[in-house]
């Protein structure tokens, strides 16, 4: 047996042992462990799971051991993942600071860093929030206002940040600042920095949307001292490390979608509650519509599908790449306007007895879904990428996207 | 055919834009949702609305009305939509007060009208039974007794039906599918109750149950069986008013993200300067004009008594629910992320805008009616 | 009885007497009288209308009699146009010179250009066409490449122009030329001049369309000689006088489209033709597409007639005027869309004896429909008016419309 | 399943683009509308396109084919459709052919598939009676005699049925709605006429006209009654290669457009760099990009002999169709005014794509069939 066979058969009695039964498969919303100061569990198993695989190094297995990590090679890695993936295992926690701010730091942080960043990091000890967006950047991100002021042997920042995923409940963040407005390119001047959000002068306050209550904060800013080991990569060089980090905000957010229970609202089979007959034209024809939409979306699967089989061929995949984010918002909002339409004041409520819990959750989930075309570079922002990376239109002579 | 507003009718609609601006804007209706009221509108807000005769104004002279048609009344539902204003003019007035005028004993007109158009009574129209608006399948159950007859069966999106003096309500009187009747229930008859449907617009929306409600004779509405076509022209009326309403609240809304458009800076332009969103918007235009003529022929062939009026009412809830979809969709889309907070009213329209898609029939039920009546005629 | 009631009955019993009983009522197409050097009639009656009303110099009724016109004061036209309408009758002539080009002469030309052009042009002597797009300009109008050369006395012209209707049956030519290279402007630097297209040098070639023979024309011009006193108002000053042209073209247009009989394929009836009974769920939904689309011409329709109320309200229209176009053309090729999926097979006919005339005609229409949306400002020039003047958006840094 | 094609898949695909290119450039169909040719397509090139062994490609080896299967069939169409090339690969070995595989007795694949395959005769498929495709509805009959068949009625859209050496005849022989049986009709048999039914997209199209036609009982195909199935097999291997020309047709009008965008400069600056113009285009990649998908995956299915081959074909046809619509229009209207000449292949590609749409069932009827196939599943 070779040695990465040896390894494979080692993972798959391991984790057999020590994998709870109970945390094999997907997570129902809420039900998911993210680590941090204040971390919860709500069963005994979750906590089991947990401790197990901080102490296995297992929350990074491919990091150094000298930060916490697991030291496993590429290839370790692999079938770590392989094996988890076999069992079902949900991932013992959820931490943005792992699998976005991480790597960057091992890349572009100094020893004294990653040593006082990663191992906590690592064993689960620090929840991490991501400071990017600001109110008046919107798709143009690199529009940051947020200022870091040089005061010696420190920062003190001043602005404030939207959009920022539980920021209410996280230990640290990420955070992009000005620190040089003398450049004419706003690209220019913007450091990345890391901050504590239990410091003075930080408050965070959750955002209310249409769709209600939600986990996004507003975070505010005021004359925060922030030191300047604080400080990652270059001054000035920040935005080159965002750009770095934001490539990993996709693989980040689908292993996080992989692990959870999908919410996920089949259009026919609530047609078919709603409408079992349809008997008047009206409803042959929106039951039509419906059936449309379902067959795009057995499209769209599909192509999720190709793109893998290509990348695995080694084929150039970034024309289809481009495509998925937009469509499969674009998608899900099409979709809850037709159940809508299907499902009449059913979908409607917002709160209160009269409205069952699916369709509560489908009015809410059809009014989020105008935040998806939005959040996470807006459906025009994707537009634009497709015009001019993957179709080579030329550049307009200035200007962008929404 | 007249398509735009008289010189009254423009004058009117200037008072009326003044009004809700002032005594209801926006923010009122924040307000009352913000503490959870269950009433919905603001009483004060009423009286002085029926003070300046705007419950009045689809009336005959003869029951104390205005006789100033529904074009004026348009222009009133128009003016309350810019501003999301809340008032049972559509319930109490539109709805009620026209059953009662076109199938109201004397004795009931007199007992009711009079009272509904001095703001003194409300009453509630309840119609619907199911998830979408469809009078045709009313099951709900009237049955004759020896002193009059029992109702039994539940009403849903009953508009301002919370806190009314009374309900009118289309019971399945016969196996035919018009042999419908109308009742009046008044306030505090035995076996009535109320459950409030709290829906994305924040409105007064009830679930009226009944259970072995005895009302005597003189509650029918007409004549037993009967009651089908006179509910069908209230609500004719009514939908031609939500489609006011829709299209006040879709301009409105329009001009905000317009607004928006031209003073929104991304990288270093305004957004509005960006062709796609450019021809996006100049589609909207399109559509809010393809609705307003729809809208002003449907308010027109009320007033005129056209037969035509129920193919055009169908007609323009049709386009305008088009249109409002559309313009609700791309203006929070437009606004981007700001646009998906509940701090811009941006959602408040949206979510009325939907409600009132939704009301009296959606977009699908009027294309099939509007079609359907032509192929008829 | 005032002076103008006495003209209105004279005129209408001068209308009954004259215009023949078979010329009331719209004509089919291919009936209408073209006016010029070889101007042919169908029928007698035509000839007799051609030249009683060519007597009374009613081609152009509102003219100084001076030029050939009819010398009636706009009162009089006023009832001279309503009578003809009361009386249903055809325009004695189509002539684009009268309606779009003497306009313009009466306002910028000279007395010898007035008395040398309109003469014939009010007798119906001379078919004139349009010389405005070039083959580069497309929705840039002002992008004129054909150049006339000062020559002394004449100009040399050379180059081409596209889009010419009836190029190859007209006698003269209204024609935008360049006669100034040096300015950095491009509306700068051109002139309207007047030409003979039986000129040596002109050739006029029918341009084959998707939809088949098309009376359209590309015009080439070879060295062609146009003599000084052929320029129309001021030398490099003809962008303004093209505006002011294109200014009567909708009003011109409409004229004709009043007159000739409109080959208007009606949605829901063919439907019934060929659906009689929508039974299967597709069928069914295709109806209702259908229906949706037949309530879209409707609210169309009724926005032209409301436009016409605000108009004589003296209300302002050109947020409604401005989407016409638009949608009219739009709203057929959506049509036609409709009709190929209703017809199958039957609409896709290109000639022979399998198919009907109707269901030939339709699909001739519907490849036509396709021009419709790009001629006489493309649905995105639309778009971009819309934008600009209606709803007051800002101008791009740069830029324009296809 | 796979959704890519493998190596050998690619090669072809390559050999065929290269092909097309040369022999069969879309200049080639301009010349055969422009002479007025009848047959549609250059016998030469039908010819080489057998000697490469094309039209052996899907049958099994025991009946002298290749069995490289159709997923390796859409790689040939595809590039057939970049191209327009014309070829009876679709009406001669995928439609016909594949009955004959199918359904066919050993005596009429030895008399046909062989010389099928060689290019040295051709059938032609007669389905379609109506307007639209609708092989429930047939009712062209074929009755019983002493000696064999008699047959009687019209068939519409036979596709390559002009100069064909016979036709196999889908016809009603009971009352439900699947008893069809399937006929071999020879080229000479008294009784059949032929009329060209003269198309947008210029090809080699057939009224066939039987009045009573006798065929011998060897010309039926499979037994009596029992047709449906094979013609229904061979219907979905026909529409999933038209999906893949589509494809490949829109591909290739989708480059080009993208060219002229690059290209054209309108206002000083190259019009592909409107934005308006790029978010259309872009919409129109993700349409692409799904079509493909859906294609991909209707291939693999008839190839691995999923029993969900019917509905992912009808997928298929249905998402290509949709697509081919948007892209050819979209096409036309970016190319401007230019593009409703018949100087540019604009128009070539947009009317091949539009009958191609039609034939053997439009977006419409796949919608439906793909859903009644899941609900029946």
């Amino acid at each position: 047996m070779s040695a990465i066979e040896t390894f494979r058969a080692e993972t798959r009695a391991w984790l057999e042992a020590n994998c709870p039964e109970s945390l094999r498969g997907p997570a129902a919303a809420g039900e998911l462990v993210w680590g941090g100061s204040s971390v919860e569990f709500a069963t005994e198993d979750q906590r089991l799971w947990f401790e197990r695989m901080r102490d296995k190094g297992w929350f990074c297995p491919d990091w150094p051991t000298a930060y916490g990590g697991g030291g496993l090679s590429p290839e370790e890695d692999a079938v770590l993942q392989q094996e988890l993936k076999r069992l079902k295992c949900r991932p013992p926690q959820i931490n943005l600071g792992i699998w976005m701010l991480g790597p960057v730091l091992l890349e572009f942080g100094t020893e004294e860093q990653k040593q006082r960043l990663l191992t906590p990091m690592a064993r689960g000890e620090v929840r991490w929030c991501q400071g990017f967006s600001e109110p008046n950047a919107g798709s143009d991100l690199a529009n940051i206002r947020t200022a870091a002021v040089d005061a010696g042997d420190h920062f003190v920042v001043n602005g404030s940040k939207i959009w920022t995923s539980y920021g209410d409940k996280s230990d640290w963040m990420y955070c992009l600042v000005r620190t040089d407005n003398s450049s004419g390119k706003k690209q220019e001047g913007i450091s990345l920095v890391v901050l504590d959000m239990h410091a003075e002068g930080v408050e965070a306050r959750p955002i209310d949307l249409i769709s209600g209550k939600s986990t996004f904060c507003e975070v505010f800013f005021d004359n925060v001292k922030v030191p300047k080991e604080n400080l990652i990569g270059p001054l000035n060089g920040g935005w080159t490390l965002a750009k770095r980090l934001l490539q990993h905000e996709r693989s980040a957010m689908s292993k996080f979608g992989e692990f959870s229970l999908p919410t996920h609202f089949d259009l026919m089979s609530i047609l078919g509650d709603y409408l079992p007959q349809a008997e008047t034209p009206s409803d042959i024809a929106l039951r039509a519509r419906a059936q449309a939409a379902a067959l795009d979306e057995h499209a769209y699967n599909l192509t999720v599908q190709r793109m893998g089989q290509q990348a695995r061929a080694g084929q150039d995949v970034s024309g289809i790449a481009a495509i998925m984010k937009l469509v499969h918002s674009e998608q899900e909002k099409q979709k809850f306007e037709l159940l809508v339409d299907v499902m009449g004041h059913r979908a409607l409520g917002w709160d209160g007895d009269e409205f069952s819990e699916q369709e509560l959750a489908i009015s809410k989930a059809w009014l989020l879904s105008y935040t998806q075309t939005i959040a996470g570079g807006s459906s025009e922002v994707q537009l634009n990428v497709i015009a001019k990376r993957v179709l080579n239109l030329p550049d307009a002579p200035k200007g962008g996207a929404k | 055919m007249s398509l735009i507003y008289n010189e009254e009718q423009r004058m009117l609609l200037d008072t009326a834009q003044e009004f809700f601006a002032e005594r209801s804007p926006v923010a009122s209706l924040r307000a009352l949702r913000d503490s959870g009221d269950e009433l919905g509108f603001e009483p004060a807000v009423w009286q002085e609305m029926t003070e300046l005769g705007w419950s009045a104004i689809p009336f005959p002279e003869s029951l104390g009305g205005l006789e100033f048609g529904y074009t004026g009344m348009g222009a009133v539902f128009e003016s309350a939509g810019r501003h999301l204003s809340a008032s049972p003019l559509l319930s109490s007035i539109v709805l009620c007060g026209s059953i009662l005028e076109l199938g109201g004993s004397e004795a009931q007109q007199s007992r009711w009208l009079a009272e509904l158009i001095a703001g003194s009574k409300r009453l509630a129209l309840a119609v619907d039974e199911g998830a979408r608006h469809d009078p045709a399948r009313i099951s709900l159950s009237a049955v004759r007794t020896d002193t009059g007859f029992q109702l039994d069966g539940d009403k849903v999106m009953v508009v301002d039906g919370l806190q009314a003096d009374g309900w009118i309500v289309a019971a399945r009187t016969g196996e035919a599918d018009d042999a419908l009747s109308l009742f009046i229930v008044p306030a505090g008859t035995p076996g009535v109750e109320l459950k409030r449907q709290n829906l994305i617009d924040s409105r007064n929306t009830a679930r009226l149950c009944l259970q072995h409600v005895q009302v005597g004779p003189e509650q029918l509405i007409g004549e037993l069986d009967r009651g089908a076509q006179v509910l069908e022209q209230a609500l004719d009326r009514g939908r031609a008013c939500i489609a006011a309403e829709l299209q006040g609240a879709c301009e409105a809304l329009f001009q905000t993200t317009l607004e928006y458009l031209r003073t929104r800076v991304q990288f270093d332009v305004p957004i509005g300067s960006f062709q796609a969103l450019q021809h996006r918007a100049a589609w909207m235009h399109v559509e809010l004009e393809l609705a307003r003529s729809s809208l002003m022929a449907a308010l027109d062939a009320i007033d005129s008594g056209s037969d035509q009026a129920p193919r055009l009412v169908s007609l323009a809830k049709w386009k305008v629910g088009q249109m409002a979809d559309k313009v609700s969709s791309e203006s929070i889309q437009m606004h981007g992320g700001i646009g998906v907070t509940d701090e811009l009213d941006v959602g408040l329209y949206f979510k009325r805008i939907r409600v009132l898609q939704a009301l009296l029939g959606d977009a699908d039920y009027h294309l099939e009616r509007a079609a359907s009546l032509l192929d008829a005629a």
